[in-house]
């Protein structure tokens, strides 16, 4: 499962696809609004995505990350959109027979999504805004 | 020739597509000079060019019909 | 969040114990019944615990990963009894600052639980049923 | 002295706690050596001893009215 929404991210429905009995570990990551970043308080976020791309490398992650980490099944959700705080912003989940594939493969995903999929981020302060560079 | 523009970049011009004046086929790297040249706006501006939904290298040949986009530094998650 | 129940694990519960909008990180680690261990085809599971102390030891490992980790909420839930394939044995949620503090204090958590908590499983299989001797 | 038992030591025994005569106060190592005495379905059995609720080392010493179970090696999550 793959996919970008402009709704809250359905939690319980990303559990659901990696769902199986074969699968003894399951590891999420939920990343969700900061209330602050780099000291300020953040008010809300907007995410811009180029969408048919941002699924492509999506797709090219998750089929990395089972041919080469172990991991089983797969559901990578990204949201675009106003996000208030709190609200989810990139759920991944991952099933894997045992649980070192399953952590090791959830944080892969997490990292090499942050660095790859063309998704872009503005944090909106009380006295302004701006589009986040990522840390290098 | 269109050019698909995101987050920073399509604020700083104010539009998510931009139309350039430049022949085909052309490299990566022409589509940055002509962009240089004909986008004032996007002096300093760090991108990586994408091509058919992807990234491509600096001497990869854009030809009629390609969809190309510049990609800013990405901050998903 | 810390708790020993005998009833179906209620994944969305242990999430919304860790929800606040200091934390931009949630990880969440299950571990699911699996229909096969050691190749062979295990039809159910059957869960002892020494309830207080292991809700003593649990309450540790919170603690230790508060304090030494940068776990700021933290929800550990196993389940006891007869588990069907497919049911979930144990929850560990965490919420941090930054992922890579909740990843590797969900990660410490379940793998030290394992070593450490007074609860055993017992494996049931067409032809017989066995405790599990840890993996050393 | 009440000891209690857990999993496949309850399952050896019948019975989720056992009586043993032993003097106290008694070291661990101690208890050891009575349970094999009166216990011979322990014979090799690997367990750690908790006194209430707490691991216990080899030396600690038991006292009247401390809870007192053996632990088998641990098999949760």
């Amino acid at each position: 499962m793959i996919a970008l929404v402009d709704t809250p991210i359905d939690v319980a429905a990303v559990l659901a696809e990696v769902e199986g009995e074969q699968q003894g570990g399951v590891v999420l990551f939920l990343g969700r609004v900061r209330d602050h970043s780099q000291g300020k308080r953040v008010t809300h976020l907007d995410y811009d995505a180029y969408l048919p791309m941002a699924l492509s490398e999506m797709q090219a992650l998750e089929v990395e990350a089972r041919e080469r980490l172990g991991a089983e099944r797969v559901a990578l959700v990204h949201r675009t959109g106003r996000l208030e705080l709190g609200a989810i912003a990139v759920a991944v989940a991952v099933a894997a027979a045992h649980r070192p594939a399953a952590f090791e493969a959830c944080r892969w995903l997490i990292d090499t999504l942050k660095q790859r999929v063309p998704i872009w981020k503005k944090e909106w302060f009380d006295d302004g805004a701006h589009w986040v560079s990522p840390t290098p | 020739m269109h050019v698909l523009l995101f987050a920073g970049l399509a604020e700083r011009l104010g539009a998510r597509e931009l139309e350039l004046r430049a022949p085909l086929p052309a490299r990566v790297s022409e589509l940055r000079e002509h962009l240089a040249e004909q986008q004032p706006e996007l002096a300093g501006a760090v991108y990586r060019v994408s091509v058919n939904h992807a990234y491509a290298q600096e001497d990869d040949a854009l030809t009629e019909g390609d969809e190309i986009a510049l990609i800013p530094p990405v901050s998903g998650g």
